[in-house]
């Protein structure tokens, strides 16, 4: 199989789905669904294979380079299984909303543009998908127009400028070393100066950093993630910020080399240490704003800014088992994120767009399925054991704890705390708590939403018992970047450090379960009662007005707000504002008066000439 | 006071549970709560028979009824008996629950709580002294012992009865029927 | 008999022409007025620093088909003379549809004592913002503490009626 | 061998049960006494164990009965991650690290069982629960961070041991300052006065246990038993020097469990955010001190 | 945004007496408090006017079940008032007396509901258990523990014993040694400080508005007490002095109920001192054929919670024509609670009405 062809399907089966949409809608449906299965199925092909295709297009005599290894892989899967779950949950949640066709081609699109972006070998073409990339998904961020519209100027503004520093950093490289494939970049760099280094790093960071949304480039994920339609939430959650830590992994262990970049810089002020720094900043500040949070997708989108941090402390801290931890951390974020945004989708389906958490509750009762795939999924968010997220967590802690961090471990296990609180705020306001008298009637998720829900939540327990699977991947891609491998079997890891095994847990949670369960069952059976009989100090349940999901940590909430103000989206507005007045300034001068630019030229002329006669510059 | 015997535990640990757990729920229907503080702090010390206050019904399991039912307290009384898991035993404190007492032609008071609720035992007086809770407390272990603290099982049978006394007092009630009776 | 006593007496008599003031006994000054002229009464005693609305009561004289508005008055004072004078305000009204306006807005705390009356007296206070059930439960026809409402025949007519348990299955 | 383990396994669950409920019912003398009361006899507990089992019960759903068991197991769970002497049966699987983590699951149990119930006043309870949580992990955090970067390991086993052969942990100064900020919120982890604001009878009717009654009050009151058993005796395995024998590890779990008593006995309850007040200040400064001088010193 | 209606009561732990508040809650913060009286409801002002005036006194004793002796009191002097019987010298000594004693007692149930609320279990106990003490004396001096029926128009119905004076003494130092227990314990506890102060905050002007008495108004700094004003009893033959408190908070009306409690047994003792020899008791008519002339009658007198007043008419028959009491606890409970705990967390609703010291049974009758 060839990698030209898979991006052929996929960017090709984008545009033909556009079109069979004019024909027939169901055609279409079957068809997106289709083209996203194979694509899923090709990637998962190229396991184990690493093979590289240049293709010279004759421009500019930049080589067109598309190369596989498990690093490209491992994530080229996850973004073609995560875009195959969110299409087929798209089915029903977008069956109503007009403009389908250009829904599901632009789906296709981002879908294929993130496979190109792992895939490409060189720099121009990573280039080219990332714009494809970041404008499609403008596109499907305003699609609900309103509010979504603003949301989607602030996403494509900051990508924009963040593209165009990238932009500045790759024709940087190529003046230098004329040059931008990786393989060839790798080696000349190890070279340089360590302010060059440092500068492009900076560059790159700035880039990816906006797509990661790290603190302080993520302002513009809130608003993007919760006007975005809800399945497009989760791949632009799931794996599309990823891409920004794919673009991370990218410069630091490919471009720059792992151990170049573990040398910049000294101690605390190392260039390793900075960017932990700012990754337990990028944790700690979203997880209490999540706090405060009362829509459910802004709630999860702070959520996804915090998780995030974990990644880039992980990736940034550079030991083998961090690196590990933060990699496996974003397999695992992929997954219980993209599942909770379908899970809030599913409800904001059902409830007509309700996703306000002070208005539902009681919803258990009516959609159970969906509700276990929220428990999951926050159980994995929190990363209690025998959840994927466990593992990953317990990673990036173990190594920062042994290798005398103890400041970063305390940052991110307090953060993982803070997961705690919102993530219970989420399902309790959601699902649990008295039913409204409105959804009485409602019913639960349709069978192309419970899909994904299903086997995504059986992945996250799947992962979490046998996390030896992924982690074998990720192994042999750390011994691609040349790193040491972790001792690792199939249920956890046995190092002489610290050792984790999933089976004894599951093993002692299951036996121990069971026999609780039994004590439980054999002793006096209980009657199942309603909601509305229920301890109310002996008067009767009111109707409605029984629950208890307003301001949910009040007393914290109260303590914690006035430090919380989003000063620096308030920064980034306050400098659009004057970005603009100052537009408006500049274009006083431009009258369109022909009298008045002919006096500019000659002013212009007047000056050139004053400098010349006086330093003779040139 | 048979407590200490291993070999009654081992015949019979639901009835000694019950006997010598007594959670009394707390709810203040009328003036003899007055004698429930002294009851159950120093002076008198309930806890020493195993008996404490709890705050809701579905903790408890003995419903102190403590002085006149108002019919505004019958509502939450019915309430709160109905809340309690089975087995439950209900004990009539002073004499107002018996006949209404000193309140025999109050407009307000209901004089016959037995007619409303199934009581197991009461203690007359006004107000009784701390010392009949604890005889009340201690003759309960009997009828406990004997099988004869069954208001419960009387309510479950004869319920129908007893709902209609309740809706004639106070109208329909709002919450439905708690056994679906058979006899209707 | 007390000075300041005296000295309001004829105060109010010089304000108001149909009012009967009289002290009845030491440091209590009863006042009889219309129906109409309570509010203007008693917001001038609140002028006055009688500031203190300590009770609203009512009598049903059902002889005379009446009934008695009475409105205790005092003063928050330090001052002993003015401390110990209770003003007793008094008016008449039918005793069919009683009304009357609410002295809400010079007393505050009149609020659950009007609630209270109209709920056992059946007066209706004109302009008072709640007058829901305070007390009760159980609608009466008769408001239950005028005279004619006869609570030994209520009780039996209601709750004598209701049987025992034992005795309804008995009978079955 | 596997033989050996699943009898280990039984002899824990037994021995932290009768420990756990034994100090609940000490608890309730004691307080007695304290209150010039003769008090229950020391094994009501058991005695109201038993009656919740003869009760009925309501339940409110799936979801309420999943919560309780889920909650117990989670604690009994934790309970094999402890050393109790020799005895430690999944001492290999993740040591200090997985002991916090699963720490939560019984919290997290009884919240998704409370929530099932549909009462304000559970979800209020537990919203209370996990904001003092939150207040005593901040601390906690930071004296377990402490203990570890010192021993340098993960591992409890090894701390236990490390301990025997370099006395305890009480005796070096930064773990000193961490075991001080230990005791100040033990109170909080185990429910007691000034920190008893989750099931607050007064205030809240008994907060996350509102509606349990017969079986499930049975398994709540056995999870707090278990509860005791587990945060004093992984405070006596990080700084008192564990067991080195089953009595002293008894005696020094007495000695801390009657201290929280005595203060228990003379303090009111807080308001939630002055215990969190109190939580983020005096003993999360004793213990941030302790780990700042354990990162310098090395 | 969903609205929460909480409830407070009836069947709650922390509520004392059986009384119900409604509280629309947003977050932990109560927007709005609706008082929910009348579960205790018996209509004693009807039931009055079908008993004899003698009938009555073991009616009215049962109006405040924490406090019985006042109301008794205040009825006997309103029956002495309508008909005009003088009341001995000694009587009145004893009156006094026993009243300080019956507001020593009523003090320390406060403290035990305002300790339990808290969750401060020691200090309840121990101010229950010297509530019993007091009752002991009670049940001595006229065979109940909890309602007297002692107080009689004319005077009280029997002297004290023989070595009664004594025992109250010791009784009275047994308490007062424990005050300095109290204070370490509790009122100088930090945690008590921080529980109650600035919580249900009425400022002075709010309190005359919506005529607040007794402690609560006390607590704002107004030296305000019927006893001075208008001395009944033997109040004017002793010196004492009305504990005054500015906060106008929880925290200072249980300081102000801690200080008169102190002032009360130093007032005990004083009267004790300068306790006049001689009958107990003025002849009163045949009580079944006692017709009270055709009158009416406002008498007030100083509870442990404030102003407690009777307005009673007769129209010359044996029995009342009618009878209306102007409890402390209505003003407390249906405006001040209301307004008290607006904007309040709902962790110190109990707080609040305890330290309002309000009691269920006066606000219903």
């Amino acid at each position: 199989m060839n990698l030209i062809i898979l991006l052929a399907i996929a960017f090709g089966g984008a545009l033909i789905t556009y079109f069979l949409g004019k024909i027939s809608q169901k055609i279409r449906d079957i068809f997106a669904v289709f083209i996203s299965l194979a694509l899923a199925v090709i990637a998962a092909c190229f396991y184990n294979v690493s093979s590289r295709e240049i293709y010279y297009t004759g421009f500019l005599d930049f080589p067109f380079v598309l190369r596989v290894n498990t690093f490209s892989w491992f994530f080229a899967v996850t973004i073609a299984v995560i875009g195959l779950f969110s299409i087929i949950f798209s089915l029903n949640y977008i069956r109503k909303r007009g403009n389908t066709d250009f829904y599901y081609s632009m789906m296709l699109l981002v879908i294929a543009s993130m496979i190109g972006i792992v895939l490409s070998g060189d720099l121009v073409s990573f280039y080219i998908f990332w714009e494809i990339m970041s404008w499609s998904t403008f596109l499907l961020i305003s699609y609900n127009r309103g509010p979504a519209i603003s949301a989607g100027m602030k996403y494509i503004i900051m990508s924009v400028t963040g593209s165009v520093v990238m932009l500045v950093g790759i024709v940087s490289l190529y003046l230098h070393y004329d040059t931008l494939v990786y393989t060839e970049l790798s080696g000349l760099l190890n070279n340089a100066s360590s302010g060059y280094i440092l500068f492009i790093i900076i560059l790159f960071f700035i880039a990816f950093g906006v797509k990661n949304a790290i603190w302080p480039l993520h302002v513009w994920l809130p608003p993007a993630h919760s006007e975005a339609p809800s399945p497009f939430s989760s791949v632009l959650s799931g794996i599309l910020i990823k891409i920004g830590t794919y673009g991370i992994i990218l410069l630091i262990f490919v471009i720059i080399q792992i151990n170049v970049f573990l040398n910049l810089g000294e101690g605390i002020l190392s260039v390793r240490y900075i960017i932990s720094i700012i990754g337990v900043i990028t944790i700690l500040i979203p997880t209490f704003i999540a706090l405060l949070q009362d829509d459910a997708k802004r709630l999860l989108a702070w959520s996804t800014i915090a998780q995030a941090g974990y990644i880039i402390l992980g990736i940034a801290y550079g030991t083998s088992e961090s690196v590990a931890g933060g990699m496996f951390h974003f397999f695992n974020h992929a997954i219980f994120k993209s599942l909770l945004f379908m899970v809030v989708g599913a409800v904001e389906y059902r409830t007509n767009g309700v996703r306000d958490l002070n208005s539902l509750g009681g919803l258990i009762k009516k959609m159970p399925v969906t509700f276990i795939g929220g428990l999951i999924g926050i159980c994995g968010l929190i990363g209690v054991p025998l959840t994927n997220g466990f593992v990953s967590k317990w990673l990036i802690y173990k190594t920062l704890i042994l290798n005398n961090s103890p400041f970063l471990a305390f940052a991110a296990l307090l953060g993982t705390w803070g997961t705690i609180l919102y993530s219970y705020k989420l399902i309790h306001n959601m699902f649990l708590g008295q039913l409204p008298e409105k959804y009485e009637k409602i019913k639960k998720a349709p069978f192309s939403m419970q899909l994904p829900i299903v086997i995504l939540s059986l992945a996250i327990i799947f992962f979490g018992i046998i996390p030896g699977l992924p982690l074998h991947v990720i192994n042999s891609i750390e011994s691609g970047f040349g790193m040491e491998p972790l001792t690792i079997n199939i249920w956890g890891i046995a190092s002489d450090t610290g050792t984790i095994n999933m089976l004894n847990i599951f093993t002692a949670v299951l036996v121990i379960g069971i026999m609780v369960w039994l004590i439980f069952k054999v002793s006096k059976k209980s009657t199942v009662i309603g909601q509305y009989d229920n301890y109310a100090a002996g008067t009767t349940v009111p109707k409605d007005k029984y629950n208890y999901s307003v301001n949910f940590y009040d007393p914290l909430c109260r303590m914690i707000s006035p430090y919380l103000k989003d000063f620096i989206d308030d920064f980034y507005m306050s400098l659009a504002r004057s970005i603009k007045n100052t537009g408006n300034g500049i274009r006083r001068i431009y009258t369109g008066d022909v009298g008045h630019y002919v006096i500019y030229i000659i002013l212009f002329l007047a000056l050139l000439i004053f400098i010349q006669i006086n330093w003779e510059l040139w | 006071m048979d407590r200490n015997k291993l070999g009654k535990w081992l015949q019979s640990p639901g009835k000694m549970g019950q006997k010598y757990s007594l959670h009394a729920l707390y709810f203040c229907t009328g003036c003899g709560i007055i004698e429930i503080p002294p009851t159950i702090t120093a002076r008198w010390d309930a806890e020493r028979f195993g008996v404490i206050p709890v705050a809701t019904p579905r903790q408890a399991n003995l419903f102190l009824i403590t002085g006149y039912v108002s019919v505004k307290t019958l509502r939450p009384i019915i309430r709160s008996y109905e809340q309690m898991p089975e087995p439950k035993f209900t004990v009539g404190f002073g004499s107002c629950p018996i006949n209404g007492g000193m309140y025999w032609d109050s407009y307000n008071t209901i004089k016959h709580l037995d007619k409303y609720i199934p009581i197991d035992g009461w203690i007359a007086g006004c107000m009784p002294r701390p010392e009949a809770v604890f005889v009340a407390v201690t003759h309960l272990w009997t009828l406990i012992d004997k099988g004869m603290a069954d208001g419960y099982k009387k309510y479950r049978e004869d319920y129908h009865y007893y709902r209609e006394n309740q809706e004639k007092i106070l109208g329909k009630l709002e919450w439905p029927p708690l056994f679906s009776s058979k006899k209707m | 008999m007390n000075h300041t006593g005296t000295s309001l007496k004829e105060n109010l008599l010089s304000y108001f022409d149909d009012i009967l003031v009289e002290i009845s006994d030491e440091h209590r000054l009863t006042i009889s007025c219309k129906k109409d002229s309570v509010i203007t009464i008693l917001s001038s005693l609140n002028r006055n620093g009688y500031n203190h609305l300590a009770l609203i009561s009512c009598v049903d004289w059902i002889k005379d088909n009446e009934l008695e508005l009475v409105y205790i008055i005092s003063a928050y004072t330090e001052d002993s003379e003015k401390g110990k004078m209770n003003i007793l305000v008094k008016t008449k009204i039918a005793r069919e549809k009683p009304e009357l306006l609410t002295v809400m807005s010079i007393y505050e705390n009149a609020e659950p004592y009007e609630r209270e009356l109209h709920e056992l007296y059946g007066i209706n206070f004109k302009g008072h913002p709640r007058l829901i059930p305070l007390l009760l439960e159980r609608e009466y026809e008769i408001p239950p503490f005028r005279k004619d409402f006869d609570t030994r025949k209520y009780v039996q007519d209601v709750f004598d009626k209701i049987p025992f348990v034992e005795d309804k299955k008995g009978r079955k | 061998m596997v033989m050996n383990t699943i009898l280990e396994i039984i002899i824990i669950i037994l021995l932290a049960a009768i420990i756990g409920l034994f100090f609940l019912g000490l608890s309730r003398k004691i307080m007695a006494r304290i209150h010039w009361r003769y008090g229950p006899p020391i094994a009501q507990p058991v005695i109201d164990i038993i009656k919740l089992f003869n009760q009925t019960s309501m339940s409110h759903g799936k979801l309420f009965n999943f919560g309780i068991i889920f909650s117990l197991s989670g604690s009994v769970v934790v309970l094999l991650f402890l050393p109790l002497g020799e005895m430690c049966p999944l001492s290999s699987s993740g040591g200090l690290l997985v002991i916090l983590y699963c720490m939560l699951i019984a919290p997290l149990g009884l919240a998704l069982s409370g929530g099932e119930a549909a009462n304000p006043i559970t979800s209020i309870g537990i919203s209370r629960k996990f904001l003092l949580a939150f207040g005593y992990e901040l601390p906690l955090l930071l004296i377990l961070l402490t203990v570890m970067t010192h021993f340098n390991t993960i591992s409890i086993v090894d701390i236990v041991n490390m301990q025997l052969q370099t006395g305890w942990s009480f005796q070096h100064l930064p773990l000193l300052l961490s075991g001080i900020a230990y005791i100040l919120i033990l109170p909080a982890i185990l429910d007691l006065r000034p920190f008893e604001l989750i099931q607050a009878p007064q205030e809240i009717s008994s907060g996350p246990m509102i509606e349990y009654g017969g079986k499930f009050l049975a398994l709540a009151t056995i999870q707090h038993a278990f509860n005791v058993f587990i945060s004093l005796s992984l405070f006596t395995n990080l700084f008192l020097g564990g067991a080195e024998n089953p009595g002293y590890f008894f005696l020094k779990m007495l000695i801390v469990f009657i201290i929280l008593l005595f203060v228990n006995a003379v303090t009111p309850r807080f308001r939630i955010e002055q215990a969190i007040k109190f939580l983020w200040r005096w003993p999360a400064l004793l213990a941030f001190a302790g780990l700042i001088i354990v990162s310098v010193t090395g | 945004m969903r609205e929460l209606e909480l409830y407070f009561g009836p069947q709650h732990l922390g509520m004392v007496g059986n009384f119900s508040i409604t509280l629309n809650v947003e977050g932990d913060r109560i927007v709005k408090a609706t008082a929910n009286p009348g579960f205790l409801h018996r209509g004693f002002e009807k039931l009055m006017e079908q008993r004899t005036w003698i009938q009555n006194f073991p009616l009215v004793c049962r109006i405040n079940v924490v406090e019985p002796d006042h109301m008794e009191l205040i009825y006997a002097m309103a029956v002495e008032k309508l008909a005009g019987i003088e009341v001995p010298e000694r009587a009145q000594f004893i009156r006094s007396i026993y009243l300080e004693l019956a507001r020593v007692g009523s003090h320390l149930f406060g403290l035990w509901a305002y300790a339990n609320m808290l969750g401060f279990d020691t200090v309840a106990n121990w101010a229950m258990y010297h509530r019993d003490l007091v009752l002991d004396l009670f049940e001595e001096i006229t065979g109940g523990r909890v309602y007297h029926i002692y107080i009689w128009p004319g005077g009280v119905r029997r002297d004290f014993p023989k070595g009664f004076k004594d025992k109250i003494i010791n009784t009275l130092h047994t308490i007062g040694s424990c005050v300095p227990d109290y204070d370490d314990t509790f009122f100088n506890n930090r945690i008590f400080y921080k529980r109650s102060k600035d919580i249900g905050k009425i400022t002075h002007e709010e309190a005359k508005r919506m005529g607040a008495v007794g402690q609560v108004l006390r607590a704002t700094g107004m030296k305000q007490d019927i006893r001075k004003i208008e001395p009944y009893a033997a109040y004017d033959q002793v010196d004492w002095e009305i504990p005054v408190r500015t906060g106008g908070d929880a925290y200072s009306r249980i300081w102000v109920v801690r200080d008169e409690m102190i002032e009360s047994v130093r007032m005990i003792l004083k009267l004790l001192d300068k306790m006049p020899e001689g009958e107990v008791y003025n002849k009163i008519p045949n009580p079944f054929k006692w017709n009270i002339p055709d009158n009416e009658a406002y008498v007030r007198c100083e509870s442990s919670r404030g102003e407690l007043g009777l307005y009673l008419v007769s129209n010359g028959e044996n029995k009342p024509y009618r009878a209306h009491f102007r409890t402390p606890s209505y003003n407390h409970g249906l405006t001040i609670l209301e307004k008290a705990l607006e904007n309040e967390s709902i962790a110190d609703v109990g707080n609040i009405m305890i330290s309002l010291y309000i009691t269920a049974p006066e606000i219903d009758r």
